[in-house]
């Protein structure tokens, strides 16, 4: 909670297409200086006529302290709704109010074990800056990146600089090899012999991820994507059941206590079809005949 | 500078603007952004007697100038509330008004009995009962739809709290007369009124053809329904004006994002005002509609903003 | 090419798309724009017997995603409608859905014996009666507030209409039960429904600190308030197919502005949709409606429009 | 109600500085053929996200029915609100919809008398071009223009080439003569013998000229702005009460019968302090005890 945030009135220098997306540079003084892989910012959408108050939350996919236009914070951003439409329609000098850093970040392992990144889609945007993390402390780093199709895969070739080695998947074929990430993984840990599977994508990658790291002796640590109202631990709308050292259930909110959990704690029984359930057993969970 | 005090109920608060229960969390998470005690008073997320996990996700949904939530009133429970929440806000030198509900009359009463006894107590400037919440006991009606049910909860409340700290009820506007509602709420013994809670409503996924929220329904909260809010508290004072209800202090809730917005509500006779969903929009927010809506009551010539409080009944054209 | 065609109470229309009573006079302003003829059918101004001026103005105000009016049923009276509206409606083939209105119970019964009289008379696929205004016999009080004054009026009304030509009653979304009242009028025997009307509104001009309006309060309508109109369309909706209010066609409106708003209101229960604020946006606004909703079936890879309406509450999750 | 109007997607194509006020250049195809004097366009505000969404009504300060950009449509805008600020701060290319050309345009005298128009503040915006047209009729033409402050005058020089004449006031004095139009309007209409007197501005503003124009013989027909939800003629917001031929008053619509009314029928007895009210003697006036 003592986690340094700001607000700042950022401004868009660079807005270019990439594949699918759309890699958006901001300056938004303060941001760079407090943040860490993981975390992430909440953009306002929309200018001072805007009918979307909510805010939009992007993994920060690099961040630069200072330079020519004081801090700066790269997003990359899939056209979607409303609020990512009007973001990648965004030109230089464009105004973007920005919160941030947000979240926890990644925790990064005291000793230099080995770790697989993997991404799926858009994804990957938070890992190479994980990975030169990862790499400064003796990490040996290496990359999965999958996605449904070419296009939506994102960052291939600076993968291939972050990290010792990389792994491409799509669903059709269309670059790498045809799968998903889940389909691969367990020889990536096993030959690298990894410890923690780091991973930023959909729930049921994830989902997969964490079976897949379990199942061959690593740790799952999974950057989540739940739907968002505030960004910043007021509004309890972005909770997840995750089990705590205690052994006990609780919602916790993704946008505070996550986006990062550790994959064996989240209750991924409970997430299915798009709809999260209060688990039976979860501290404070509805009671036959009201709570 | 324009003297920006008010005084609920015989409590006097350094300015009017407050969080909205429910929308602050318990000031933790805002103080990262600004001290949570410039504001006149924070409003804590409604607490009940257990711990509550909320309800399935997901729980919102973005609308047209507003949202909708069902967050299930989740949260910790009155004991860890008073062990660990209202003493980080005691410390931090914040002006508090608890939310509180229950499943039943009684539970309201049991809530309160412990706040009361908490340590921390004494940054209590207020309990506000969030009658806005579903009755187990009347088939999930909620309280503040019957005024039955809202006379009995006040006065549960009233009795359990102390002379001295104001009692408000919070008044949901999904009512066919929200002028008799809080009408059986002050005569058994409410101090004074929060209006408005959200509005209920639906909002279906377009792709997926079924409710966006795994609850189905939801409350409509944002500037969306600010005129709600406003005809709402103008509806209540007039009112009181006339003589017909008792007159009490109100306090103004819905949609309110700026120093202007705020002064809607305060014109149609609010003397404090509540700034809930702007927060999700902008994290000062509620800072910010304090200094925008002390340079509103400078704009206006006034030295007070008391002055201003239920300004436009007294300008209201009659035709 | 999707089957967009709906049935309303007997009456077939070649599409479920129509404007707003209120939101598009009596056609032929929008008749510039496109073919009135090209809606589903197009809903007229509500009418009353004697011409009125209307309120003073201000009669409006811009709200975040909607607006407020306080047109006071403006309107020729019921004698100049059928002498020179419906009949011009008829010339350009459309089917129409007349709004009509009474101070008291009696004069919507005075209203619609006039209008089954007129010789345009068989241009019209159905009366909608706009329960959601004043009831002067009843301090003022809006008859669809209260079932027994919505159940009168839909007696009446119904009692004068011919067979075969469905009646609905426009319910206002103001009230503690809406099921209640939806009840009372299809049990008066009121052949379907139309959700919603405007809520009660209000707002303050912060320069002058008095209400914009000149008539203090006034409608709120507008996407701001699609949220409330799809609640009140699922919450009949359900009591329809709990089997605890009669089954009967709703017609949806509310904030519709594009055809997945449009989707929305259907997915809930709404077998047809009208368009009304949003025209103001967009003059073109009903008729691009129908494209896009036709649009949306396609995607949704059905044949028929009628297989969308309700298909919220069989997908449903149930927790 | 015949009267041509299209709806189109338009462009900005200048958006400059004018005084006070923002002179922009929209690229509207058809609104100019349609378009005569005294006519106004209904502009969307906000872009796609927008929370505004009634229309802002401007006079037509000019049209160019073809040309390199195809037909252009000029609008004179004063920011005030949320709807005008975004217009004064849109920039070339930036896309603006457009409904019009909408209204009653100023009726032009079948024989050539002489003819005074006047306009307040951004009032003047219409006039230039209904002056040509009036000349081209071979009417003298003088223009009136009066603006709380320099600043707020527009189109001194452009009246010193559409008019015969022009004299020009100020409230306080910054140019021109101090005072208001209505101190100048009798003079000049008594010098030139005028027949018509023009004219667009404030309530106020026309009220007086109404009076003045009566009190020197001459007929004033005036461009009233009343706040307008739809433009087009379906809402019945924008109502004044106003009498006709046959002697009763009525509450017609601003939009679809005006802007542009003879001064002497409209009834500025109702109008005061921000509020029209119905005059008791209007067509279906509320009677006491409901109508
Ligand atoms: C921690 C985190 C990191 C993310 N990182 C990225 C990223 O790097 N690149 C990227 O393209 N997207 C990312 N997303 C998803 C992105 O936030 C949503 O796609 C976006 O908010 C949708 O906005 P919209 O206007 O397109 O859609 P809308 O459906 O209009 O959004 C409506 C509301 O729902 C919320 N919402 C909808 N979908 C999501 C979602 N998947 N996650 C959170 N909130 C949602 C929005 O914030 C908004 O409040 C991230 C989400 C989270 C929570
Ligand atoms: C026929 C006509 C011609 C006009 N010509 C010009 C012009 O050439 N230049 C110019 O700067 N302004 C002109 N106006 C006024 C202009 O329309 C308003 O200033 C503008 O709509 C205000 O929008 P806003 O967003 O600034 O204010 P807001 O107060 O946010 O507007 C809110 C709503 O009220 C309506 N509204 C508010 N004020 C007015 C008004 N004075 N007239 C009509 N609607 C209003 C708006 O259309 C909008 O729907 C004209 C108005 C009319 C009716
Ligand atoms: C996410 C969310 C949670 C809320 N939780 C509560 C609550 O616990 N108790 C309560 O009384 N009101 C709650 N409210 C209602 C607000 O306090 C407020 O009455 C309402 O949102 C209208 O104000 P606004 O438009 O400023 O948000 C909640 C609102 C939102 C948006
Ligand atoms: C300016 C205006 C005038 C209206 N007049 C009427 C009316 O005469 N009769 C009626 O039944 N509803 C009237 N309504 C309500 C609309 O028909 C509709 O029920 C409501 O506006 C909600 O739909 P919307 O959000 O699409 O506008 C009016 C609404 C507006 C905005
Ligand atoms: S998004 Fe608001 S608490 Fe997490
Ligand atoms: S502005 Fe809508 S009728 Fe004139």
């Amino acid at each position: 909670m003592s986690a340094g945030v700001v607000q700042v009135a950022g401004e868009v220098i660079a807005n270019r297409r990439v594949g699918a997306y759309h890699h958006l540079t901001l300056v938004a003084p303060g941001v760079a200086e407090l943040a860490h892989p993981g975390q992430f910012v909440a953009l306002a959408v929309g200018g001072p006529t805007s009918a979307n108050l909510l805010r939009r939350c992007f993994s920060i996919h690099k961040v630069k302290p200072s330079g020519t236009y004081g801090g700066t914070v790269d997003v990359v951003v899939a056209a979607h709704g409303p609020g990512t439409q009007w973001l990648t329609g965004l030109s230089a000098h464009d105004a973007v109010d920005v919160v941030g850093p947000l979240g926890r970040p990644f925790p990064l392992p005291a000793e230099p074990v080995a770790c697989v990144l993997v991404g799926g889609g858009y994804g990957s945007a938070p890992l190479f800056w994980l990975a030169e993390a990862l790499r400064e402390r003796g990490c040996h780093v290496e990359m999965v990146l999958g996605a449904a199709s070419e296009d939506r895969l994102f960052g291939v070739v600076e993968a291939r600089r972050s990290a010792d080695g990389v792994t491409v998947t799509t669903d059709d074929g269309s670059a790498g090899r045809r799968g998903w990430v889940s389909d691969v993984l367990g020889d990536v840990v096993d030959r690298t012999s990894a410890g923690v599977v780091y991973a930023c994508g959909p729930m049921g990658m994830l989902r997969s991820v964490t079976d897949v790291a379990r199942a061959h002796g690593a740790v799952a640590q999974v950057a989540v994507e739940e739907s968002m109202a505030c960004g910043v631990g007021v509004c309890m709308t972005c909770v997840m059941p995750v089990t705590g050292n205690d052994g006990v259930t609780r919602m916790v909110r993704s946008c505070v206590e996550g986006p990062v959990f550790r994959g064996d704690r989240v209750r991924w029984d409970a997430i299915e079809g798009g709809i999260t359930r209060v688990p039976d057993d979860a501290l404070g969970a509805p009671r036959p005949g009201g709570h | 500078m324009a003297d920006m005090t008010t005084v609920l109920a015989g409590v006097e608060l350094p300015n009017p603007v407050m969080t909205a229960s429910g929308c602050a969390a318990n000031g933790q998470e805002l103080h990262r952004f600004f001290p949570v005690s410039e504001l006149g008073a924070f409003v804590t997320k409604t607490v009940m007697k257990d711990p509550r996990s909320g309800r399935a996700t997901p729980r919102m949904a973005e609308t047209a100038s507003g949202m909708l939530n069902s967050i299930g009133l989740q949260g910790p429970g009155i004991d860890v509330f008073c062990e660990k929440d209202l003493p980080w806000l005691a410390e931090q030198g914040a002006r508090v008004l608890v939310s509180v509900a229950g499943n039943t009359a009684e539970e309201f009463g049991e809530v309160v009995q412990r706040l009361v006894a908490s340590p921390a107590w004494s940054c209590v400037v207020g309990v506000e009962a969030n009658i806005s919440c579903p009755n187990v006991a009347n088939r999930g009606l909620v309280f503040a739809c019957d005024p039955v049910s809202s006379e009995r909860v006040v006065q549960i409340v009233r009795t359990r709290v102390p002379d001295g700290v104001p009692v408000f009820a919070k008044l949901t506007p999904d009512v066919t007369d929200i002028v008799a509602i809080a009408d059986a709420a002050l005569r058994a013994g409410a101090d004074g009124l929060t209006m408005i809670n959200t509005l209920l409503g639906i909002v279906i996924d377009t792709d997926l053809l079924r409710p966006q929220l795994a609850g189905t329904t939801g409350g409509l909260s944002g500037p969306a329904v600010r005129p709600v809010a406003v005809r709402a508290i103008w509806q209540v004072v007039s009112a009181m004006r006339a003589g017909t209800v008792p007159t009490a202090p109100v306090i103004g809730v819905g949609g309110v994002r700026t120093g202007k917005d705020a002064l809607e509500l305060v014109a149609a006779g609010a003397c404090a005002v509540q700034v809930g969903t702007a927060t999700f929009n902008d994290p000062h927010a509620p800072r910010r509609v304090l200094t925008e809506l002390e340079a509103e009551v400078t704009r206006h010539g006034v030295t007070r903003f008391a002055d201003l409080v239920g300004i436009a009944h007294e300008r209201m054209v009659t035709l």
